[in-house]
């Protein structure tokens, strides 16, 4: 179980092949993974940049709490959640996260549950600014 | 009790505070450090708020040395 | 749209690389993706090896087709399916599926279909070498 | 007509056929070719089968020239 922090841009592939290479090899059939990418784009607006503020020591903590939370619901080999802060540029990726399992059941629910759970109450706040200035974004219900 | 305030986001500039420590009585709830924090400013509806960087209720009592932070519906990960 | 067919071992978060190095930055919002990698045990025995033998025509037209069904059921900006066959052996990724949208529902929806889509009709048949010899696979439902 | 019949995985080792080419009555259905083919072996339950690479009926008329084709169930992907 990993849940990392990034200041930095980050490269989700590369994330998921490092953590690969520490997993035991034929003893995963499953690997379920999604990336939340920064479009340049919102709310009919021409989006330039965004900024993204957290709460450091409770979003560590947060994550960490469902990444346990998945491991001890489905039958996981390991998760992984990475989530950038800071600065960030229309298409660099926000956010990772990835369940390996034996089967494809868990890998995929396990997916989905960290990344729906991080959306609905993960400490982050995102500020853009638009061809008309900067806003805080407020998201639409099951957006 | 001192306690330590926080504000995040569109409530930190709304309140014009980022983090302040406050004096409180024993009882008091995390709506009474808000009250003393902002100098009794409205409270915007949907404010979140936190005991020790966990997720709380207003009418939660509070402890000496507690961290309490206010905050508006979080927005991470992605569309 | 694209559906590969792979005689080779291919890197699933290369492929994913390559195919995002072509699309239009800031344009997608979410990718989900899926790996299924050959596991060293199954039913309780070890499996050293594995064959996958596939019906090459029909196999590609299949997969194009679950391709521009996924596309037009859902709102894709890309999809994705890479499938191995022939000789596997334990570690080595068998299959990827992967759907890029704005929205994550999309995203992750499509992705599922194509792997659940991909395994119940797709024509690939495995045989699995283990310590008591060779056997064709026969899925258990549900698997 | 002539029909090419091919056969995969755990049922062309039963019937000890791969691929072979038969003259059909016409009409006939893809279970006709499977006869012609097979000389009246038994078909195993679950058999599926697919007219010019598209998933068919057994009682599905063929026509001249048609790729028929016999398998067992799918097992592609992963757990």
């Amino acid at each position: 179980m990993t849940a990392l922090l990034r200041s930095e841009a980050f490269d989700p592939w590369q994330e998921l092949a490092h953590i690969e290479s520490g997993l035991v090899k034929g003893a995963h059939g499953a690997c379920a993974s999604f990336v939340g990418t920064m479009r340049d784009f919102n709310v009919g607006d021409h989006v330039h940049s965004m900024s993204l503020e957290h709460y450091p020591e409770m979003t560590q903590q947060f994550l960490d709490k469902i990444c346990a939370e998945a491991t001890s619901r489905w039958d996981l080999i390991d998760c992984l959640i990475v989530h950038r802060y800071g600065e960030i540029k229309p298409g660099e990726p926000i956010v990772l996260t990835a369940a390996w399992s034996a089967h494809r059941a868990e890998a995929f629910d396990a997916c989905r549950y960290l990344i729906e759970e991080l959306k609905a109450r993960a400490p982050f706040w995102k500020k853009e600014t638009t061809d008309t200035g900067e806003r805080w974004v407020h998201d639409a219900p099951g957006e | 009790m001192q306690i330590k305030v926080k504000f995040f986001a569109s409530l930190s500039e709304q309140t014009g505070l980022a983090e302040i420590t406050v004096d409180a009585d024993n009882p008091a709830t995390v709506l009474d450090t808000w009250k003393l924090a902002t100098g009794d400013q409205t409270m915007p509806v949907n404010t979140l708020c936190a005991i020790n960087m966990v997720y709380a209720h207003l009418d939660d009592n509070i402890s000496d040395g507690d961290e309490i932070a206010f905050f508006p519906p979080v927005t991470g990960g992605c569309a």
